[in-house]
């Protein structure tokens, strides 16, 4: 596009509206509802130990998953939410990443994080917020994050990283350019991947990301996890395009839809996009076509607002299922070995569970620190004077006053 | 009169308004058919109809965006942020735009018609983002005003003239007693002042204020503060923009001191204002220098968020010390 | 769409990337760039009356420009915007609505608000922010609004008059909605027109306004006007799709590019858009290109980052000159009348500008009336302390000191 | 030594830091190849090139998510925000985002790497837009500093302060002073430190306080009070958050008496916690209430500007009853 307004010049003497579902979106699967292979789907390339690398990671969030739904209802922790229904999209798709790459998630992206190996009592220090979280004890459970794993730490306003997403990947890319020309000249060794809901993908941090991605080539691959809801809002109030995929010809973004309970065509998918990304600079956006079979949060009651028959209808199609399927077709796993690990890492969870549980909260300069790189005089003085005060009333602040220095 | 928490509270107060006017219109996230997470709205869609009550794709700036253009429309527009902590992608229309409408264009437009709901304030163990008290962001921006209501009667009366009120209006709804607050409220409609604090309860030896769910803690520190013999006056502010100087100018000038406390961190929080104004009123007559009771210069915490709050204990012990100063 | 995700749902069992360019967008035009009809195109329907009050006031608005752009530099007014290369699209899209259609621009529409009916005593008026400047004298020179003429007053934050515009809109429409049935149960009789450049396009507000507009079904016609540069930013700094209108499938809105610098093809377009608007509730929308000939303002020189060449090839393009042509062709237009017109605008536009320089500048009490309805008891003392204190220096505030009550 | 204006002396600080660091960028709306609409970026694009020095889509949310997001990668982020009046749509990057980036993780991220510039300030006809001073509506955030220069010397060795300071920083330029600012400036690196205010002028009656752009005024201000014998002491806060809370106090306690001066409206101005603190620190100190002399609570106007702004006439005014109450 060589003129100033930077658009295709093609004049046209009809008086004619262009549709408002002018494209046609595709949605890539290879996997059908079974588990079996779609005729005339090919397998794409993928090793044994990834496979089950994949499929121990969901058998594990699901264990998690249940697990600790139950413990928010016994009132052992006070939040939870579920990957319920996309465990294959979320770990499929971390999978198809160097453990390099950089991942910015919303919340419900456990199974990315497990998959970089995140320790079980790591999840668990996260969600009791004791004194070996590596966040300090400072968020609300599900809020994790580790410089280790190169997973950024979760945080609740929505949208918010992704156009952090946006810089954090050009931050990646700068190092590759050279300095005469302005233009790559290596191949990009790590790039970004940002999750997101179809209901953050309503933010104007949304639009500024995918927009300055575009413009600035940062590589970055936009991954909407399209489940149909946001809360209670159901995805036909969240928007009149053809999904999220739509809007990715508007950003000048190369665009796929994939069926997001098939493990095996968002491993595909992300692959191609992340070679896309490194090679080019430029970002990809990926939809991912799931449901959010669980309620959205332990604070929430799905039957408030969509019915019994819908959930059911979409729980028959289980991502986990379809992809074991496969797994056990291809000889790569015994379903009675499965069952079997299925039960261990059950009690494994409750074990950790009981651990975590016991482990001291934070100490009392936690509370002031990371504020900024060192406390600065104002706070470190309110810090003083509420030492002094939790020392003249014990009792009244019993989970740091025996601690304090 | 019934007996209601402050969820009913609300949702009469909204009720009475759709009834009152047929352009009226409720919108937010999950304030639909679902009638909002804190179910604040309930009841409406299904009542008033999906054109007048409806969910919004989840977007702050869109929602005041969108409130502010109806608004200017002429159609009270009653918008919902979730959570005040969501309030900020808003703030652009909000400082901006609704506070500036009427004065920019000499008065040819204006936005009174808005009134924007959002619950705030911590001790719900909901960390940094789902706790924070951000009145004093906006208190700096004149054209808005700014209600925190203290319990279900304050809700309703409050709400129902933020609502009539010619000027933009944020309503600041202290989630922790949504539930927690249950009291008489008249079925009918009523309306409270706005800019006008409330002595609660009568005293003489020091004033306390507060607004909102620090109401609550602050009266236990005057129970406290009873038991040692110091007689407590409590003034609830209520309206923070525009708020009643003259209430407690002339409650400080005949107790002397002053204890203020509020939830939001202590540095520019609203309370600095009240100092300033104060110290300048009352300034002969100030027997020990004015006190801040509030979070600390962090953001809000959660493990240790005993610690952080502004409790009836620090609130007792500035007490002690203003009048032991 | 009937699923959840409120998607269109065809598998494919292929991995492919939608196109980054994918929508094909035509230009829709009608006169070519000499001002002839191309051939195969049709005229479409316009009276005489509105041809000649499109013409009247693109020559209006291209003398006042010219006139003002002087004014600045001679120091008289301190801050100018011209409309230069975009009166066209401006003036023969306000000349489709009804003119109780409210526009919302964005600062470069002074043509849309001449077309309604601004008096040119007041566009000085405001411009010398005196006492008789409808805004009271509190904006920036060109920050115009009239109530009367349902005219949004310009707000200088761009794009925030995009998602007001969906509110706003949407408020024209409730009455015409059945309480029973939710839909519409009569033709809406007023809408809403939200001008912005396509740099303020990439605001967060512009991704809210549309997607609401879209969701909400709210009868608004965006009308984004490409002119190539935000300030120095060139469009391909700005966006990488295909223009503005590559993003209107993104949210599921009927859109129409235009060739912007001819009047008829904006015309017709911004007809059938408010046609299909006051029909249907939904929003349009249209781009149209032209080329932003002048300076971004009066602060701002283009020599700093845009060829003379580059503009030059523009200036020749003129959509004045366009339609002219084709008035004339009509015989519509006599082109010595014409140029005698031209003359006594100018003069008049001279006498204006010296009659509104001297009008007085607003009272003091305006420095405080507005913020609210009436003032606040602290902005009231606020304002007696000024006034002692202006009335014991009157001669450091002699615009207000011999007018205080 | 050369003779710089303060848009050369910012110039020169981020011409430094480019040198400094292969990976430094400087990013926002116009501040490539034009370098920026005040020029403050100018040659800088031609010099470390277009991957390093750009425009970008005009977004401000966008600027600030994607400059969080560069600095946590860990490159020095050095984002221009055209006007500080267009910051708002940033506010929630900047005070839900940058601010809690540290807290939030337990230091496992943080942003650091941060800075904003941005142009602020009135006194150019500029009207509700191009004249708001929004310091303090930062200043309510933990997590944050916010640095404001008074002369092209400051500028520079604040700016590269602020740059290298391993927190979030927001840097106000007084925009009116740009080019009216002349003075010498090194041509070589140096840094002023963060946090602590500068006394200007030493006296003996009363401690005047401003930052910025105001400091010209205040400093006026003092002439006039000088030919009436009064004393004053001249003090540049300079850092906001964190603000130097003792050089004012032991100024106060010396002097008794406080004038406090900002542009911005009054009503919870930063002026209001310079205000609350002092009362406090200085309580048997003061011998008049603590004045604060600000912008009125209205929309920054245009036509009435002077009758609005504070003035050195004001700051007089407040001076003479300081001293003579
Ligand atoms: C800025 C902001 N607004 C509102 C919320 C409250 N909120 C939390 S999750 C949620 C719904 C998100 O839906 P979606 O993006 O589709 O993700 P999903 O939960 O379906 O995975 C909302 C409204 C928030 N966290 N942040
Ligand atoms: C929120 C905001 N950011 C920045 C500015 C400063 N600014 C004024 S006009 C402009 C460029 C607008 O370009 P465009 O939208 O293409 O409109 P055009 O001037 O080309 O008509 C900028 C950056 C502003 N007014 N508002
Ligand atoms: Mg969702
Ligand atoms: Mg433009």
């Amino acid at each position: 596009m060589t003129n100033p307004n930077n658009v295709s010049l093609n004049i046209s003497h009809e008086l004619a509206f262009i549709d408002s579902h002018a494209l046609n979106i595709p949605t890539y699967r290879v996997l059908n509802e079974q588990g079996g292979v779609s005729e005339g789907a090919t397998v794409p390339e993928i090793d044994q130990a990834t496979a089950l690398k994949i499929y121990d990671t969901m058998r594990f969030i699901r264990a998690l998953d249940e697990r600790m739904q139950a413990a928010q209802r016994q009132g052992r922790v006070s939040f939870y939410m579920q990957c319920l229904g996309e465990e294959a999209a979320v770990t499929a798709s971390a999978a198809a990443l160097d453990d390099n790459d950089m991942i910015m998630a919303q919340y419900r992206e456990q199974a990315a994080l497990r998959y970089r190996g995140f320790t079980l009592e790591q999840f668990m220090n996260q969600m009791f917020s004791n004194e070996k979280d590596l966040g300090k004890g400072r968020q609300m459970p599900i809020h994790y994050g580790s410089n280790e794993l190169n997973y950024m730490t979760i945080s609740s306003p929505l949208g918010t990283q992704i156009p952090q997403a946006s810089g954090y990947a050009y931050g990646q890319k700068i190092k590759h350019i050279n300095k005469q020309s302005g233009e790559l000249d290596s191949e990009i060794d790590n790039i970004t991947i940002c999750y997101f809901g179809e209901g953050a993908a309503s933010e104007g941090d949304f639009h500024a990301g995918l927009n300055m991605a575009a413009v600035h080539k940062a590589p970055v691959i936009f991954f909407a996890r399209n489940n149909g809801y946001a809360i209670s809002t159901p995805a036909e109030e969240q928007f009149a395009g053809d999904g999220i995929a739509s809007r990715g010809v508007g950003y000048g973004i190369k665009t796929i839809r994939v069926d997001g309970g098939d493990a095996l065509a968002v491993y595909a998918a992300t692959k191609t996009a992340r070679e896309h990304a490194t090679k080019t600079g430029e970002p990809v956006l990926i939809e991912s076509l799931a449901y959010r079979l669980g309620a959205h949060s332990t604070s929430d009651d799905p039957s408030g607002y969509r019915s019994k028959d819908e959930e059911a209808s979409y729980r028959e199609n289980c991502p986990v299922a379809r992809f074991r399927t496969w797994l056990v077709a291809q000889g790569w796993l015994d379903e009675q070995e499965d069952e079997k690990v299925k039960e261990q890492v059950r009690e494994q969870i409750l074990d950790a569970l009981k651990v975590a549980e016991k482990v001291a909260k934070p100490p009392l300069e936690d509370l002031i620190s990371d504020v900024y790189n060192t406390p600065i005089p104002s706070l470190q003085a309110q810090y003083e004077q509420l030492k002094s005060h939790i020392k003249k009333y014990p009792d009244a602040y019993p989970i740091t006053a025996g601690r304090i220095k | 009169m019934k007996t209601m928490n402050m969820l009913h509270a609300i949702n009469s107060a909204l009720d009475i308004t759709m009834a009152e006017n047929d352009h009226a219109c409720i919108f937010g996230e999950d304030v639909g058919y679902f009638g909002g997470v804190f179910r604040a709205t309930s009841g409406l869609q299904e009542k008033y109809g999906k054109h007048r009550v409806f969910n919004t794709p989840l977007t702050e700036q869109g929602i005041a965006g969108f409130a502010n253009g109806l608004a200017a429309f002429g159609a009270p527009a009653i918008a919902e942020i979730q959570f005040a902590d969501y309030i900020f992608p808003a703030f652009d229309q909000i400082v901006n735009e609704s506070a500036k409408f009427r004065y920019r264009s000499g008065n040819e437009f204006n936005v009174g018609n808005l009134t924007i709901r959002t619950p705030y304030g911590g001790g719900i163990a909901g960390g940094l983002y789902h706790s924070q008290s951000p009145e004093a962001y906006f208190a700096h921006t004149p054209g808005l005003k700014i209600v925190v209501p203290r319990d279900p009667y304050q809700a309703k009366g409050l709400l129902r003239a933020a609502i009539k009120d010619d000027n933009p209006v944020i309503f600041f709804e202290p989630k922790r007693l949504y539930r927690a607050s249950v009291g008489e409220v008249p079925e009918e409609d009523y309306s409270i002042e706005l800019g006008k604090a409330e002595v609660v309860q009568e005293g003489k030896d020091v004033t306390v204020l507060a607004w909102g769910a620090q109401m609550e803690i602050i009266s236990a520190a005057a129970e406290k503060a009873k038991e040692q013999g110091i007689s407590v006056e409590l003034i609830d502010l209520r309206s923070i923009l525009p708020w009643d100087v003259e209430t407690v100018a002339n409650s400080v000038k005949k107790t002397g001191r002053l204890v203020v406390s509020h939830e939001a961190p202590i540095t520019n929080g609203f309370g600095a204002e009240i100092v300033a104004t104060i110290q300048q009123e009352c300034f002969l007559h100030l027997e020990s220098p004015i006190a801040r009771v509030c979070g600390l210069d962090t953001p809000y915490p959660l493990a240790l968020e005993k610690e952080y709050i502004p409790d009836a204990l620090k609130v007792f012990e500035a007490i002690k010390n203003a009048v032991e100063f």
